[in-house]
This record gives C-alpha cells, structure tokens and sequence, in this order.
C-alpha cells in the first residue's frame, strides 16, 4: 500500500506499470486517472488544489486501509497532487491489484468515490472571466452510499 | 486551540489560521464565537450546511465535543479526486 | 478507437500514458490489466491463449463500438495477446477516457465482461503435473446479464 | 464449406479446420453428419451444451442456418481477459 501527496506531476505510466510488477498472484490491475478538464467550450487557463496538509495524508490511508479491509487486493497505490495545473494535466490516480477482476474494479470505484468527497482537496477553476471553487456535486455524495 | 480555513472559507475570513482561546464545549459553540467577532466570520459561518468540519483532522459533525482538541478546521465539502 | 491483437508483449505503462494524452476534454482515464496468475501454490509453467483470427477483431471491434455508443466516451483502447505466456505477464489490457469517472468505469466493466466470454479466445494452463484448458466460469456469463 | 475447432475440440478432433461438403440446412444438422462420421467427432460433439458455434465469424445458435455460408467453427465457452 502506498498513498503519495505531492505538487509535482507523477509519471503515469511509470507508476502504472511499477505497480503490483513481477506480482505472480494477482490476475487484474485496475487504474484510474482524473485529469484537469477544460470547460464546456474552452478557456480553463489552470485549476488550482488546495489541501489539507496532515489531515490529506491521514485521509487517504484510512481510505485505501479500507479498500484492502473489503476486498481481496494485493497492493493499493493513491497518488493526488495539490497546487497549480493546466487542462490535460493529471490531478491524481489509484491503482489496485486483485486476484481477480471484480474486486480491483469495486475497490478502484470505492476508492474514487471516498477520495472525491472525503479526501480534504479543494478545486478553483481560474479563466479569463472567473476564477470560482468547484461545487461538490449531490451526485459524488449520492455515490457514496452504495458501499 | 488552533483553528484553520480552507477554500472560500478562508477567503472569507481572509486568513488560513489562528490561534483562538475559547471555552466553547462543542464545535457549535465555537461557531457561534467566531460568527459574533465580525461580519466576515458571520459570513464565513452564515449557512452550517454548506461547511464541513474536522476535529484534529478527522472529519465529525457541529455537535462534536472540543475537551482537549488541539485543532479545528473549517471548509466546504471536499472535491478531491 | 484502437484495438489490437497480437502475440507480442505491449509495453502497459506506455500504452496507459499514451492513451487520451493530449485531451482535455477527459477528466477520466480507467485501465484495466490482466494479467497471468499462477496456479493456487505455484507451479504453473506457461499459459497458452488459443485465438480464432479474423473473428477475434471483428468481436473486440464489435464490443468496443458498442462500449462507445451506450457511454458518452472519448476513446476506447483494447490489446489483446495471443500464444504462450509465463506468470506475471500482461495478457491484455483495456483502456477507456471519458468526461466523468461513471462512465469510464463502467465501459471499462463492460468491455472486460464481454470479452471475457465473447470474444474468441481459449487459455489452457501448463504445469509439470498437468496441462488443461480454463473453464469458463458461470459468474462470468452472469456478469454479461447486467448490461 | 470450412469448418474449424478450437482448444479441445481441435484436440478431440486432430485437426484445426477442414473442407466438409454437406447439404446440411442448420448447424444442428451438420453436427448430425459429423458425430456420424467416426468416434472423435462423436467425443467432440457428445454434449452441445458445452459448446459454441459460429457461422462465418459471428457467434449464433446450432439451429442456424447454413446456406450461403462459408465457414462454420465449433469451440468450448470463450475464456478470453
């Protein structure tokens, strides 16, 4: 298990292809990426992250200690990134590696969902016109009851 | 206590962090101290359902206790991932 | 839209930085790896994935299109080797971005579960005591029924 | 018309693909004349239920019919992921 919080940018296909490598008794690895995505129509100049040092960490440990409690994974890797990035930009990922398919699905979507709303990141948005905090979505609170 | 603001919440009250000296004996109570110093802690504080709370850095709800708590820290809820 | 089949490894972690890099109208990127696993208490010597070549594209190309027209997706990536392979190595991969993590993840499910048990390809296990052909497994033509 | 096996089925059998000249109407019938021809057919075909069938690369059922087609293949449920 290794849980990362960093400003710089991580190499994804670094990590994704270090994670859970030379590993003979795991059939799935799953990956997920959240990337800075532009607004409808363009003009995103950066989002900005802001976090909670300490308390991030703390977080997202518990959270994949979680993960590895329900489900039969063999290894759980969160990496979330704070600061300045542009559109395009990888903000953060998880990756889990399972026996089988099931189980480093549900725990990768179990991860999602927690960090999202219970991981402490907040995102502005900065284009020309505005620059605004990103509002929780019912949806990503919604998300958190199936599990 | 040490008491922290992240995201609009800090922009709000216009710092990141301060000391406050408080014999309030839940986070409800604290609130309502910081609302009354000035309008910008009012308006920091003016709808709880909007805010989210930590109590040395887990998350908890207003009613929460505040007997030897080290740090407090006020936001909105959290858009991570 | 991408698919390839082939005998060759792939290269995951370039494949996985490759896919959408560029985008920013994707805030999501899931992957999914498989990968062989040995037998319960080791010994497994080599895997052999028997393939019907030209009906094989035709099936992964068929899943992928309609992985894109039921989720509101950027792109879709599917590998699939063919031939012998040792614990440890990469199988196959899946690849989809998407606006919004649902989506990406669910396609991602989708297109597993329908390869898993519609696309033609037959592994058969090697060991020092024993050769035999993986069976197909009820709970995966039960995963088919929730799409 | 080809026919073609895959994994135990082209191990039951002894051979990947042939030519087969039939004037079978559905799968099911040329599965008929193959179990009649000699015993590792009959091994091959002895429960349907634990077979596929795909006529001209596309997987259907055994009462598909057969003319017009080109290649018929016959092989266990898929494993592939």
């Amino acid at each position: 298990m290794r849980v990362v919080v960093q400003e710089a940018p991580f190499d994804f296909g670094a990590e994704a292809a270090g994670f859970a490598a030379g590993r003979h008794d795991m059939g799935a690895v799953v990956t997920f990426t959240g990337i800075v995505r532009d607004l409808q129509g363009g003009g995103l100049e950066a989002m900005e992250i802001e976090h909670y040092p300490g308390m991030t960490e703390k977080a997202l440990e518990k959270i994949a200690k979680e993960a590895v409690e329900r489900w039969a994974l063999g290894d759980v890797l969160v990496i979330h990134r704070h600061g300045r990035m542009e559109p395009g930009e990888q903000i953060m990922m998880v990756a889990t590696a399972a026996p089988h398919r099931k189980d480093a699905f549900e725990a990768a979507e179990f991860l999602m969902d927690y960090l999202k709303s219970r991981a402490p990141f907040w995102k502005k948005e900065f284009s020309a016109e505005s620059r605004a905090w990103v509002a929780a979505r019912d949806e990503d609170e919604d998300a958190l009851r199936r599990w | 206590m040490d008491v922290l603001y992240f995201a609009w919440v800090r922009e709000r009250i216009g710092l990141p962090r301060e000391k406050v000296e408080t014999e309030a004996a839940t986070v409800a109570a604290l609130v309502e101290e910081l609302r009354a110093r000035e309008d910008r802690y009012a308006a920091a504080f003016e709808d709880l359902s909007a805010l989210r709370v930590a109590v040395d850095q887990e998350l908890t709800d207003f009613d929460a206790p505040l007997a030897g708590v080290r740090e407090v820290a006020f936001f909105p809820p959290m858009t991570g991932g």
